[in-house]
């Protein structure tokens, strides 16, 4: 993925320079291993400040809604989905983005490799063609790019770009015979006490910090749910039912939208698992509706259309 | 140790609907316990919690005056969750009063001037408190005149009419009560903004310290009068409003800058606020 | 029935136009079904939010059933179309974090339809009825520090 | 002044001893982080971390703690009327916390203890708490603590420091508190060796603070002038708005009130709240002080590390735990902040 920082600048510079653009999104290198922070320029010179590696997974999609300039973007597969979610829900509009393409390889999971390296002091992640290195004082692991993969992107079949007006390389293959929810299944196979139990036991540590939701694309809502006082949807403590409710309403609020680009779970600073919620949607909305969200400038969302024979066996 | 969460239970015993707009009531409440009264002495600036039990706390200024035994004032905008539910309540219902909180105008520096209260629409409550405080008997002869210029949009959206029109009646206050606009023919005050109605009485800065309340727009015209008449910033004396929770300066939501509006205000000089982030 | 009983509460969304027409019918031709229901009448089924169904769960609800027009007869053309997509995953959502199957329910009555309405009220109680209260997602006091 | 040495083998029966008069509360592995918990003569705390996930504030500021109960019902003749919660607050003992983690209690007390009031939750908590604190060994990249008036073994705010000594820890009390646990602790008296041993180690640890913050210049900058400064709206940018930061952080004590009532019953609670959210803020009437994303972070760093330190004058309001540098999900940096707001010269060209 380092392959494309080089020309991720050159086109930031140009955009920025032949005035296509007015302002730039994408990343600069972090201050912590594993890290990059979103960055907006303006001026090409800043161009030489962007940065691209494996440690990209915040979504920038996020940062494009509420803005009036015409912007330019680095976005991965998943990403650009998010970009073509933002514009059918016009929260964007085409001519306002010009988006930079990046075939994707993956994101790291940074949990995982602070794992692997025994939770011992971690100085710095080098990324290599076939895989990565872990580097502190005393000692260097090397590990297959595909078991440090966050899990959304080692289950990800839609890596490249799906608009894009620039793009930064060659187009990667798509994963093929890839089972999504394989993690979901498992849930559905248990018996209702032992779901029930399980996503208690999934949002227990919770702290209703709200970085899933707020790293998340689709919420860009005036005022959320959980905000609102009268009436009051769902209470303000670390209680279990409203932080359930607090969950079970956010990935409701993504049906149909959610492209589990994984920006959520790598948010969370506890560590939960939140897309175990979007998935189960996502994979009903596949089964349901044929539908995968973000894949189409030019058809509604499956909760903004119905067709006349909409599968109803469950209503009497 | 005392626990300064617990309000003090009191009933409702009067409500009375100021407003043609219905939206601005005044509850008349008196302590449960009536030595609690002694604990809750206050000065005129000072605001409380009024504290429903189920619904949460709203720091409302205290409209009564501590010259006023027996019973504390406060008028109440129906706005959210808490305002709402209170102007639904009856007399004779409990709820309760946590407070005196926040700091009040400065009593201490206003002794042996001129007062000029310039007032607007449903700020006038902390200033009905320190006229009355001002006027009673033995407390008058420490301040010189007294001026009020005191507006509202309409004749019906003035408060506590019945004491406007007694105190225009008196000699030791100087009363400019004025609304934006009327077709009443029977108004016989002013008719005009409050920012005009003042450059036009003009009250003398000297020796003089001038309270202002009320909406962002009329204290933002107000002020350019008040220059002009040579009131410096630090004549000036204003009452912010913050979002608030706990009232004493601990749960953080109403800080500006070094200050908590609740705890090191709610009264702040122009002087102060001038080196304050806006953030009111 | 002893007083002792065990009695399920159960919420019922009715649309305005065809099913609280229904259940309105059923009253008036005397039809029995049990008392369970307390019934609360929506716009249109498509007026249905997931804070509802989840507000009567949180409330102590055992059981939730909300019914709207057939299909094509909506009086807003559509409402329940998009209703259904809506309804379809929600339930399946809510089932899969563990709700019951039996406590969710949806049907389709129209203002004439009074005795689909006792028929399927008494399904919907017997269901709720055969699971027993409700023990998830019931909001009660937070039991905190 | 007393100290103990006790071997690693034995502490688990040091912690059991405790327990008989206090509850104990030890880091834990917990999934992938360690976290504080009650510890109940089962599982063993883990003595090699570099911080807890979340900080042991919780212990003084529970994220959710029930502060009035009441009574809806008309029946009752106190109906309606807001009373404490009777509530025993037991003896209790955090072992292992970092001394970053105590000095922010330490910095905290001053916002819950004021000449005016006192929060009297707040108090009895602290009061009846002793903190054994540990030192780090080997502190993070991320900690900053020694730029902040704080260090890998600073004692503010602990009653007894513990120090890694290999096999053994060495207990030192430094408070009444301290020294009374330690009388009820067996354990042997410190060689001279040990004694060497720790001071080699406290040096070794404070070697190991990579990370410097200079906020030297901060007092003396212009409140104003900082907060009109430009840098705000790009160092907001990438900003989510979530809590993380301010959850994680051990000197952030903001909350809110809420009622809740079921039936009859009802409560007044506060939570952990965030300058982060826009509703921290939001007037009634629908006016928002800090309604943008960048006057939220500015409020943040602003108060930490000018209103704190304007108003008290006594450092800044960062004890350099690293938590929010560590966990925010884009990466703001407030190393990087404090640099910029102690670097920061007004601009006078005219533009």
């Amino acid at each position: 993925m380092l392959k494309y920082a080089d020309k991720i600048r050159q086109e930031a510079r140009d955009l920025l320079q032949s005035g296509e653009v007015d302002v730039f999104v994408g990343f600069r290198k972090g201050t912590i291993p594993m890290m990059n922070e979103p960055i907006l320029i303006r001026d090409a010179r800043d161009a030489e400040k962007l940065h691209w590696d494996s440690n990209c997974g915040i979504n920038l999609a996020n940062y494009l809604t509420k803005r009036k300039e015409r912007m330019g973007v680095v976005a991965v597969g998943c990403h650009s989905r998010n970009i073509v979610t933002h514009i059918v829900e016009n929260q964007i509009s085409r001519d306002q983005v010009v988006v930079v393409g990046v075939p994707c390889e993956g994101m790291l999971d940074r949990r995982r490799i602070h794992e692997l390296a025994g939770r011992r002091e971690i100085l710095e992640v080098l990324e290599e063609e076939s895989g990565i290195v872990i580097r502190s004082h005393d000692f260097e692991q090397r590990h297959n790019k595909q078991d440090v993969l966050q899990e959304n992107c080692a289950i990800c079949i839609h890596r490249n770009p799906v608009i894009w007006d620039r793009l930064v390389g060659e187009a990667v293959k798509e994963q093929d015979g890839i089972d999504r929810y394989e993690d979901i299944r498992a849930v559905e196979a248990m018996a209702p006490d032992a779901r029930w139990s399980f996503f208690q036991q999934l949002i227990e540590p919770c702290i209703r910090c709200y970085a899933c939701r707020n790293a998340c694309p689709l919420c860009y809502c005036p005022t959320c749910f959980v905000d609102e006082s009268r009436p009051q949807w769902v209470g303000k403590s670390i209680d279990p039912v409203d932080t359930l409710t607090f969950h079970f309403l956010r990935a409701y609020h993504c049906a149909g939208r959610c492209t589990d680009c994984g920006a959520c779970e790598r948010a969370c600073p506890v560590g939960i698992k939140v897309r175990r919620f979007t998935k189960k949607l996502e994979k009903d909305i596949l089964e349901l509706y044929g539908w995968e969200a973000g894949l189409s400038l030019d058809e509604r969302p499956p909760l903004d259309r119905y067709r006349p024979d909409d599968p109803e066996e469950f209503i009497k | 140790m005392k626990n300064p969460y617990v309000p003090y239970p009191v009933r409702i015993t009067e409500i009375i609907t100021e407003t043609e707009d219905r939206n601005l009531k005044t509850f008349k409440l008196e302590f449960l316990n009536p030595e609690d009264e002694g604990k809750f002495a206050y000065m005129p600036g000072q605001f409380a919690e009024l504290s429903i039990a189920g619904k949460g706390e709203i720091p409302i200024g205290i409209a009564s005056a501590p010259t006023e035994k027996g019973y504390l004032v406060f008028t109440v905008n129906k706005v959210g969750l808490v305002t709402s539910h209170l102007h639904n309540m009856k007399p004779g219902e409990i709820m309760g009063v946590r407070g005196p909180l926040g700091n009040s105008y400065p009593w201490d520096r206003m002794e042996g001037k001129n007062v000029v209260i310039i007032a607007g629409g449903f700020a006038f409550t902390t200033l009905r408190s320190s006229i009355v405080y001002m006027l009673e008997p033995r407390n008058r002869e420490k301040f010189k005149d007294i001026t009020v210029v005191y507006g509202a949009r309409t004749p019906g959206m003035l408060l506590y009419k019945d004491t406007l029109a007694a105190w225009e009646q008196r000699d030791d206050i100087n009363m400019h009560i004025t609304v934006d606009a009327t077709n009443d023919p029977t108004w016989k005050y002013n008719v005009g903004f409050v920012p005009a109605i003042t450059e036009q009485k003009a009250p003398s800065a000297e020796n003089a310290l001038a309270l202002v309340c009320g909406p962002p727009i009329m204290i933002k015209f107000t002020q350019p009068v008040l220059s002009k008449l040579g009131f410096t910033p630090e004549q000036i004396i204003m009452s912010l409003e913050n979002r608030m929770k706990c009232g004493i300066g601990i749960c953080g939501r109403c800080n500006i800058g070094t200050e908590f509006v609740c705890k090191d205000g709610p009264v702040f000089t122009l002087e102060q606020l001038n080196r304050l982030p806006k953030e009111y | 029935m002893s007083e002792n009983e065990w009695q399920p509460k159960i919420v019922a969304f009715l649309c305005n136009w065809c099913s609280y027409g229904g259940a309105d019918l059923a009253g008036i031709g005397r039809l029995q079904y049990p008392p369970y229901i307390r019934v609360i009448r929506v716009p249109c089924s498509g007026r249905m939010s997931p804070k509802f169904i989840l507000g009567a769960f949180r409330r102590g609800a055992d059981g939730v059933w909300v019914s709207g027009c057939h299909p094509g007869d909506c009086h807003y053309i559509e409402g329940n179309f998009y209703a259904r997509r809506k309804f379809a995953l929600l339930k399946n959502l809510l089932e899969h974090m563990g709700i019951e199957p039996g406590r969710l329910h949806f049907s389709w009555i129209s203002s004439a339809e009074s005795t689909k309405f006792a028929r399927v009220a008494t399904e919907v109680c017997e269901a709720v009825r055969a699971l027993g209260p409700a023990k998830k997602f019931i909001k009660d006091l937070p039991e905190v520090a | 002044m007393a100290a103990k040495v006790v071997s690693k083998d034995r502490l688990n029966s040091v912690l059991s001893h405790w327990r008989k008069n206090y509850r104990v509360y030890a880091p834990v592995q917990k999934d992938r982080f360690v976290q504080f918990e009650e510890w109940e003569d089962r599982g063993e705390p883990v003595w090699e971390f570099q911080n807890s996930r979340l900080s042991p504030k919780f212990l003084m500021e529970p994220q959710s703690e029930i502060l009035l109960e009441f009574s809806l019902d008309p029946r009752t003749e106190d109906s309606g009327i807001l009373k404490e919660r009777e509530r025993v607050y037991p003896l209790q003992i955090v072992v292992g916390i970092r001394p970053c983690d105590a000095k922010a209690v330490e910095l905290s007390k001053r916002n819950f203890v004021s000449q005016e009031y006192t929060d009297s939750y707040w108090v009895r908590r602290y009061e009846t708490t002793v903190f054994v604190g540990l030192g780090c060994n080997r502190p993070c990249p991320t900690c900053f603590c020694t730029s902040v008036g704080c260090g890998p073994f600073h004692e503010e705010g602990l009653d007894v420091l513990m120090i890694d000594l290999g096999d053994r820890f060495l207990f030192r009390s430094l408070t009444g508190k301290g020294r009374d646990i330690l009388a009820e602790m067996d354990g042997e008296t410190p060689s001279a060796d040990d004694e060497k041993l720790a001071l080699q180690i406290r040096e070794e640890g404070e070697r190991h603070i990579v990370s410097r913050v200079s906020w030297d210049r901060i007092p003396s900058q212009d409140l104003m002038t900082l907060f009109d400064a430009g840098f705000w709206e790009d160092v907001a940018f990438s900003c989510i708005n979530c809590g993380t930061c301010t959850f994680l952080c051990p000197t952030c004590w903001c909350f809110d009130i809420q009622d809740e009532s079921k039936g009859v019953r009802g409560i007044r609670m506060r939570n952990w709240d965030s300058c982060m959210f826009p509703l921290f803020t939001l007037h009634g009437s629908g006016h928002n002080p800090r309604a943008e994303k960048f006057q939220r972070v500015r409020q943040r760093f602003m108060h930490k590390l000018k209103y704190y330190v304007d108003k008290y004058g006594d450092g800044v309001a960062c004890v350099g735990c690293g938590r929010c540098v560590q966990f925010c999900p884009v990466n703001i940096d407030i190393r990087e902040v404090a640099e910029k707001m102690n670097n920061y010269v007004r601009c006078e060209c005219k533009v």
